[in-house]
């Protein structure tokens, strides 16, 4: 009996993922079970995935093959450390998430939770073959399997038309963009005919194939990921999935794109080319702009969470195109330094997005409402929900000392040494992405307090509001366990990026390891702490001690006295909660100043109306100028093909005749 | 190992902002009203004003909720904190290793997002007005600050301050064409920061103008009194960013006792001119409609993206 | 007994007596009782044929190897799965009195000898009689697809009858080429239609001739096949028949003429020494598949739309026979199978979700997931199969065409890859409404028969993941046939 | 060259004549002359395919050649009469093209077949190999006369023809298939015009005519 290697565990976890979906289905009457019973097992071996992924980090690859798959290609497994940090967020992220569905999905709406147990753990268990695979079949099986499952999850409210079309596009962009992943093994492959990983890795590409086969990947991974142009899905499918689908989609699955992304770029391709990196930094600053400024003008709150994501995801490819850019310099320690932003990122979102989403989710129970125009005031009838959602709020505005900063952080320093490059037109062009980058997270900050200052701050907007109720113990215990992970992977970078560094060294070689590890647990400073460092321990201690200290010293020296009242309403006594800003007009400024940037449809009232209403509609040019055209002429070459079909009996004869015709005349052996 | 020094030195910094900054709100004040031909308040009008908030009940509207009171401790400690890690009199500060200045800009952001989030609690139409327009300013004057810290941070080939003051104030002597588009982006930054005009009037209750007012508007007692004073905090540390950043000379190294008793005078002469040309430049300028705003901010940015790419273009290539 | 003569006796002799009885209450049973025999007869013809290689039947007539036992293995599989589907489904269809008695007596006797028909002509070694039973097929078919008499499925019908039957009279000239060119080197005896004969001469067959008659064979064959622009038939015919007609012919009749273009490829490949009838097959291939993905989008008739997806994988089928090698035939088999099942389960689907809404405009269809999971689900998954969506089957064959197709013709994967998008848009985008949301169907007199619909998913399923090791030796060596 | 042997000339002469009747099929306007044009094809294929076997004297091109005559000259032609009549048919026969045109492309066709089937038939052990040229060229004209003509039976005769044609090939390029085969095709031949007749009832009972115009209606465009 030889001991089980993590590899045998995950594909335990895997199947055991699997077999919870199908008990689901198969037992769909009993409720009660599939809820508290099958979703919380889930989780349990979400943990096991997270842990056994922990563990494996830093040692050395494992490699499986299984029985199935092509003749010629059975299915190969493989465990390194790239793939590791991401089962480690699939993992423990997905526990957190599934804890929370527990006590989240309810008969009755939509597709009957027994089947959808099924789909959500066919989706995590395919989401762990994608990172697990080894061979492009395997890979595809597992990617298209993800994507199935999780379509079928986003229309689980199927009765809705548009989320319906939501589902409908949202599967047509994820299969166009497996086609282009397709492509892309088939180019690395040159022609050997081997479809493994190692066969791919083996090739020695020309430049020009190389490039080829790198931009379909990030044309393909791209279209999962929601990098521009091919983010429109997005925002459609995250608002119509049930929130822990999103949670899942958004924290998760996103994550199997990038982890593509290096994975080819970094692994099977070969050397990278230093303009692969300008073409992913370049797609990732314009993803992360549009995405944050259209995050901060939505007045859905989950469409908001949505292009949240398309923001965070440009940043990660820009932190990718940063590492390829040092990469293919050689510049091996500084592609680390951005590497590693790149994976904390990874994780930082993952833990805060899903949060973030599983909040909305607990809000839309509540209230039946998405709408940022018919909330408010949530924080007093729903404490734990606003509470725990302010930590993802935080982190998702990149501020200290929670996760989102810690990356950000990381990858400004890391385009602090882009002035280094042999490059001088790169030198001159990079810093100015830092600029963009530090726009796009001020931004962020500006669409988060929209986002919480609307739902849970304030007035009421709705008098229903206050039937609303707090969530539900297992939501909490969700909720509780992502903010947990927020926490700690904001306050202690320096042990996770410990954690993080045998990736990294995988992929380039060299890590931060040494380098973090001379300084202490508490401290993180990537080069030396000369140069940078930053210390969340201390940052929250200060922070919270000023708190408690001078709650206390003041209360000490002066006193605690508190006397309630009506707000000041300017002498105007019918001030109610509908005098405040709405959603449309807390963003009216960036709407103001990035007119162009938006295709609105507005309507002003006139000064004669009894009922003024203002309304504005903003949507996106994307869908307008590039989408629709396309549509438009497929359905122009549709038209003319059809034409062939017209019904006469003489014409089909003449078709058959002419072929034969042309045949005997033209073909020649 | 932290030494002792360090940490008296450390503490006396925090201390000394914490007493200093609302004698530099006052110097202002003060020259503001003898620009203005108006008789002066005295110099210490801000600490009475403290002292009488901090005497006063706190009047706390229906709805708030606890991130209402939290709100100013926590913008508080933010500038604490800020105050803290900039080296105004000596470099050798043992809590600077927790935040360099990108850090830094994090530690603003954070003061910012509690304070708009404190003053869309009640639920007013001004506070959710003063929200939005705080994070407007917010989101364009950060970035320019990030720029400016890049470029400076590039010259010194490092983001922790204690190094870039030590660079640029003991290393050999060098022109930085770049450092002058970084100063004048920053000073335009930092008069979007504190509320200045012309951005913003701190001493006006306008509605259609105010930015800070109209978030503090629910604010009372002791609540209000922390936020004046982190207000205070803010344009002190914004000052010795300032002087850390472009007038570094005479801030005190490691290890370097003496220097850090020298520093003190120089520190206050620095405020005091400082002060005064603020006042100066308050004066002769207007307010601007709240839409110019961002234009005024947009060329503080493009400066600062300018200042960077100076440095890259002539100071690195050459 | 032979389970040869027994899976070729059990069709023919139940069709007749079906027609002699006439509709009784037994009828429908004695149907599946015989596809069941047919089909046990088949698989003990087939382990034979795996367990002890090729063999002959009637003398030289037939002859049984590897790669026609497969398509009779599958044709056996797909006649007993639809056989059991339409008992219920004619059921309904006489309870709506859309058939009467000698109408159901008629489909009963004429789907027994379609499925005679095929049987021979799979197994035959003779090329003439692979033609004349090829014409017996479409005639009984003729039959079935206007089994309504209604106006459409007459037009439908007739449409069939003509393009189908001229494009089989010129696979009749192309055998005739063929025998004329043979007939020099076998003599004249009747052996120059035999196969097997013809195979160990095909060195010494003139390559103009068989040039000119495999062009002849592919037209004409390729009209029964659906290659573009021959195809016109084939909506029709699909969209107006009686469902379980349109799922033999998807799934069977069109294999079947395939079947014939292959075993006369091998001959023209044999004699022209050139990829000559490779590159025929791989451009009318790629042609079909491309011009059919374009067709679905504009379809309202929802059999009508899988007859064009019929279309496009058949185009996909054929360009990989047309590139040929091992690997290629191996996918163009194993890819000829998943479309088999898939489609056939589709059309299982799409039958009783058509009797239940009562018509088969698409756009009147809604919801089928409320009304009856089991359909719904079946019509969901079918559709994504056939799309191409692992970890269905499809996808495995597919990912071997377009692999093999990347490293050989690099020029084709795009042209393929557009296709499969476009029909990738177009079909899900017509069948996603159609399952889900808001319903208002009835309740159907006999309940429908689910099982062939999952019998079918489910191999299709298992094979994306796991094709057995027996399976793959024996599609190898039905690849290495085809050379 | 040798002189040809007489019945190769005749078999050649049948071939003509077979070739012209096609084109007269072509041109012809009536559909009860259409028939007997289709009924005298059939029996001078019947000649020319008893000349085969007297010449060859293989006893199965006597079956074919009886077939021919039963089938072909005889029955086929009574059957297509007695659906005219029964049916009342019109009798004028409307072409989608006009007639000239109709010949002209004939004309080239038949240039096509003569030199796509010319370097084929010099590889003919058959002594009339010039027959494969006129078979393909019959089959040819069949298929534009099943293109231009707008009636279901016009189609049908067409259709016919195009038989005719096939078997002319197979007779006297190859003196004949083996007798299975043509056994199967006769039969299949037999079976698939008498499911026609069937049809014929039905769609006239539908569509009140037997013009295809009424059968446009499956359509995509």
């Amino acid at each position: 009996m030889t001991r089980l290697l993590a590899i045998d565990y995950l594909m335990i976890a895997a199947a055991a993922w699997g077999v919870i979906g199908l008990v689901g289905l198969a037992l769909q009457r009993n409720f009660s079970f599939v809820a508290k019973g099958l979703f919380p097992f889930g989780a349990l071996v979400g943990l096991l995935v997270g842990g056994v992924a922990l563990l494996a980090l830093g040692g050395t690859s494992q490699t499986a093959e299984l029985v199935i798959g092509l003749p010629n290609l059975p299915f190969h497994l493989h465990l390194d450390n790239l793939a590791a940090v991401f089962i480690l967020l699939l993992g423990f992220v997905s526990a957190g998430i599934s804890i929370y569905a527990a006590g989240y999905f309810r008969q009755g709406e939509g597709t009957a939770p027994g089947v959808l147990c099924c789909e959500y753990h066919l989706f995590l268990a395919s989401m762990l073959m994608v990172l697990l695979a080894d061979d492009a079949y395997a890979f595809m099986v597992a990617w298209e399997t993800m994507a199935l499952t999780s379509f079928l999850l986003v229309t689980t409210d199927h009765r809705h038309a548009a989320i319906r079309e939501a589902g409908y596009l949202y599967l047509l962009i994820a299969h166009i963009g497996a086609i282009a992943i397709l492509l892309s093994f088939g180019v690395m492959t040159s022609g050997s005919g081997d479809y493994s990983f190692s066969g791919m890795r083996e090739q020695e590409l020309s430049p020009f194939w190389a490039s080829v086969a790198f931009l379909l990947a990030l044309a393909g991974f791209g279209a999962k990921a929601g990098l521009l142009p091919l983010h429109v899905w997005l925002p459609e499918a995250h608002p119509a999935a049930p929130s822990p689908v999103s949670a899942l989609m958004s924290g998760v699955m996103l994550k199997t794109a990038i982890y593509g992304i290096l994975r080819v770029s970094f692994d099977l391709v070969g050397t990278p080319i230093w303009w692969w990196g300008v073409v992913a930094l370049a797609v990732g600053i314009i993803t992360a702009l549009f995405g944050v400024l259209y995050s901060t003008v939505q007045s859905d709150m989950k469409r908001l969470l949505a292009y949240s994501s398309i923001e965070n995801i440009g940043l990660l490819a820009v932190g990718i195109g940063l590492a390829l850019i040092f990469h293919s310099y050689q510049m091996e320690a500084l592609a680390a330094l951005a590497l590693t932003a790149v994976f904390y990122h990874c994780l930082a979102h993952a833990g805060f997005k899903s949060l973030l989403f599983l909040c909305t989710g607990s809000v839309l129970h509540a209230t039946k409402e998405r709408s940022l125009g018919k909330l408010g005031g949530l924080i007093h009838p729903m404490p734990w929900v606003a509470w725990l959602a302010l930590v993802g709020v935080i982190a998702s505005a990149g501020l200290p000392p929670l996760s989102g900063f810690v990356s950000e952080w990381l990858l400004l320093q890391g385009f602090l040494f882009s002035p280094g490059l042999p490059h001088p037109w790169l030198n001159m062009v990079v810093p100015v992405v830092a600029a963009a980058v530090a726009l796009v997270a001020a931004m962020a900050g500006f669409a988060m307090v929209k986002f919480y200052g609307i739902i849970f701050l304030g007035q009421m907007r709705e008098p229903a509001l206050k039937d609303a109720h707090d969530a539900g113990i297992w939501e909490k215990l969700g909720l509780l366990w992502l903010a947990c992970l927020t926490l700690l992977l904001g306050v202690l970078p320096a042990t996770v990026i410990l954690r993080l560094d045998a990736a990294t060294r995988q992929l380039l070689g060299k890590g931060l390891a040494d380098r973090v590890a001379e300084n202490g647990w508490w401290m993180l400073a990537p080069i030396s702490p000369e140069r940078a460092s930053y210390e969340p321990l201390i940052f929250l201690a200060i922070i919270a001690a000023t708190l408690l200290i001078g709650r206390e010293l003041v209360h000490r020296l002066y006193h605690g006295r508190v006397r309630r009242s009506p707000a000041w309403d300017c002498g105007y006594h019918f001030q109610g909660p509908r005098a405040q800003d709405t959603a449309e007009g807390f963003s009216q400024p960036i709407r103001r100043i990035f007119e162009p940037m938006f295709r609105m449809e507005r309507q002003f009232p006139t000064p004669r109306d009894r009922q003024p209403i203002y309304t504005v509609k903003v949507s996106d040019h994307f869908w307008y100028w590039l989408y629709l055209p396309i549509v438009r002429a497929a359905g122009w070459v549709s038209q003319l093909i059809t034409n062939l079909q017209g019904g006469r009996i003489a014409i089909y004869l003449m078709y058959s005749f002419l072929t034969l015709l042309i045949l005997i005349m033209v073909a020649r052996p | 190992m932290i030494s002792i020094a360090a940490l008296i030195g450390q503490v006396f910094a925090i201390v000394l902002a914490l007493a200093l900054a609302p004698l530099l709100t006052g110097w202002v004040n003060q020259w503001r009203a003898w620009l203005q031909n108006r008789s002066a308040p005295p110099l210490l009008q801000p600490y009475y004003t403290l002292h009488k908030l901090f005497h006063k009940d706190v009047v706390l509207a229906h709805g708030a909720s606890p991130l209402f009171r939290f709100a100013p401790f926590i913008m508080f400690g933010c500038m604490l904190l800020a105050c803290g890690i900039i080296p105004s009199l000596s470099t050798d500060l043992p809590f600077a290793p927790a935040a360099d200045a990108l850090a830094l800009v994090g530690v603003f952001g954070l003061a910012r997002l509690f304070i708009s989030l404190a003053a869309m609690d009640i639920g007013t139409s001004f506070g959710t007005l003063g929200a939005r327009r705080e994070m407007l300013v917010g989101f364009l004057a950060e970035p320019a600050l990030l720029i400016i810290i890049f470029t400076v941070a590039m010259i010194a080939n490092s983001t922790s301050l204690a190094t870039i003051v030590e660079t640029l104030a003991y290393r050999e002597f060098a022109i930085y064409p770049s450092l002058a588009f970084a100063g004048i982006a920053f000073t335009f930054v930092s008069f979007a920061e504190n509320a200045r005009v012309p951005v913003d009037n701190p001493a006006t209750h306008l509605e259609l103008t105010m930015i800070h007012e109209a978030m503090i508007l629910e604010y009372s007692g002791r609540h209000l009194a922390l936020i004046e004073w982190a207000a205070s905090l803010k344009l002190y540390a914004y000052s010795c960013l300032g002087i850390a950043l472009f007038f570094p000379w005479g801030i005190g190294e490691r290890d370097n006792f003496l220097a850090l008793v020298a520093a003190i005078p120089l520190l206050l002469l620095k405020l005091g001119i400082g002060g005064m040309l603020l006042a100066i430049i308050e004066t002769i300028n207007a307010k601007v409609r709240i839409f110019r705003v961002p234009e005024f901010l947009g060329t503080a940015f493009l400066l600062a993206v300018l200042g960077l790419l100076v440095r890259l273009l002539l100071e690195v290539r050459a | 007994m032979d389970p040869f003569i027994l899976m070729l006796a059990i069709p023919l002799v139940s069709g007749a007596l079906l027609t002699v009885a006439g509709e009784r209450a037994w009828a429908p049973n004695l149907n599946i009782l015989a596809s069941l025999g047919t089909f046990l007869a088949a698989a003990g013809l087939t382990a034979e044929i795996v367990a002890s290689g090729p063999r002959f039947a009637f003398g030289e007539q037939f002859f049984i190897d590897s790669l026609n036992v497969f398509f009779v293995a599958l044709t056996a599989f797909v006649g007993l799965t639809t056989s059991i589907f339409s008992g219920p489904y004619m059921a309904n269809e006489a309870a709506h009195g859309r058939l009467t008695k000698p109408r159901l007596r008629l489909y009963k006797s004429m789907y027994q000898l379609f499925m005679f028909t095929m049987l021979v002509a799979l197994t035959t070694n003779n090329l003439g009689i692979l033609w004349v039973a090829m014409e017996a097929a479409t005639l009984t078919t003729v039959l079935l697809v206007s089994l309504y008499r209604t106006p459409a499925s007459l037009e439908a019908a007739w449409k069939y009858f003509i393009l189908c039957g001229v494009g089989i009279a010129q696979a009749l000239f192309g055998t005739i080429l063929l025998y004329f060119a043979a007939e020099r080197i076998l003599g004249e005896s009747g052996n120059a239609l035999l196969w097997t004969h013809l195979v160990s001469a095909k060195a010494f067959l003139d390559p103009n001739i068989m040039a000119l008659s495999f062009i002849f064979l592919l037209v004409g064959y390729g009209t029964k096949v659906g290659l573009a622009p021959l195809h016109n038939w084939l909506p029709d015919a699909h969209a107006e028949g009686p469902t379980p007609v349109s799922a033999v012919l998807s799934g069977l009749l069109l294999n079947v003429a395939l079947y014939a273009i292959l075993r006369c490829k091998v001959l023209a490949d044999g004699a022209i020494h050139s990829d000559f009838a490779g590159n025929l097959m791989m451009g009318f291939g790629l042609f079909t598949l491309l011009l059919a993905a374009f067709f679905l989008s504009k379809q309202k008739d929802v059999k009508r739309m899988f007859a064009y997806s019929s279309i496009e994988h058949m185009g996909l089928i054929t360009f990989a026979f047309g590139m040929g090698g091992a690997v290629a035939n191996f996918a163009g088999l194993l890819h000829m199978t998943m479309h088999s099942l898939t489609k056939s389960a589709i059309f299982f689907a799409v039958g009783h979700a058509t009797q239940k809404v009562g018509t088969q405009m698409m756009a009147d269809i809604r919801g089928l997931i409320r009304v009856n999971p089991l359909i719904g689900w079946g019509l969901l998954l079918g559709t994504l199969a056939i799309l191409g969506m692992p970890p269905f089957g499809v996808f495995a064959s597919e990912f071997m065409i377009l692999t093999h197709a990347m490293k050989h013709h690099a020029w084709a994967t795009p042209i393929m890859l557009l296709a499969l998008g476009v029909a990738f848009a177009a079909i899900f985008g017509k069948v996603q409404p159609m399952v889900f949301g808001e319903t208002k169907a009835k309740r159907l007199p006999h309940a429908p028969a689910i099982t062939p619909v999952f019998v079918h998913l489910a191999l299709v399923l298992m094979l994306g993941l796991y094709i057995p090791p027996y399976l793959t030796r024996w599609f190898e060596e039905a690849a290495r046939m085809l050379g | 060259m040798n002189a040809t042997p007489l019945f190769a000339q005749l078999i050649n002469l049948f071939a003509a004549v077979i070739l012209l009747l096609s084109f007269s099929m072509l041109a012809q306007r009536r559909v009860i002359q259409l028939i007997n044009l289709f009924a005298l094809q059939g029996f001078t294929l019947f000649l020319s395919t008893l000349v085969v076997a007297v010449n060859t004297g293989q006893s199965h091109l006597y079956w074919s050649a009886g077939l021919t005559l039963a089938l072909k000259a005889m029955l086929l032609p009574w059957i297509l009469h007695r659906l005219v009549r029964q049916l009342q048919v019109k009798s004028e026969v409307e072409p989608l093209v006009n007639i000239p045109t109709t010949m002209l492309i004939g004309i080239v066709l038949v240039m096509i077949s003569f030199n796509v089937a010319l370097p084929i038939s010099q590889l003919s052990s058959a002594i009339a190999r010039g027959t494969l040229g006129i078979a393909l060229a019959v089959v040819m004209l069949a298929f534009l006369m099943m293109i231009t003509r707008r009636k279901a039976i016009t189609q049908v005769v067409g259709f016919l023809s195009m038989e005719n044609g096939l078997f002319l090939a197979a007779t006297s390029a190859t003196y004949g298939m083996p007798m299975v085969v043509e056994l199967g095709i006769a039969l299949d031949v037999l079976v698939g015009v008498i499911i026609l007749g069937v049809f014929f009832f039905q769609i006239r009972d539908q569509f009140d005519s037997l013009d295809i115009h009424h059968m446009e209606r499956l359509k995509d465009n």
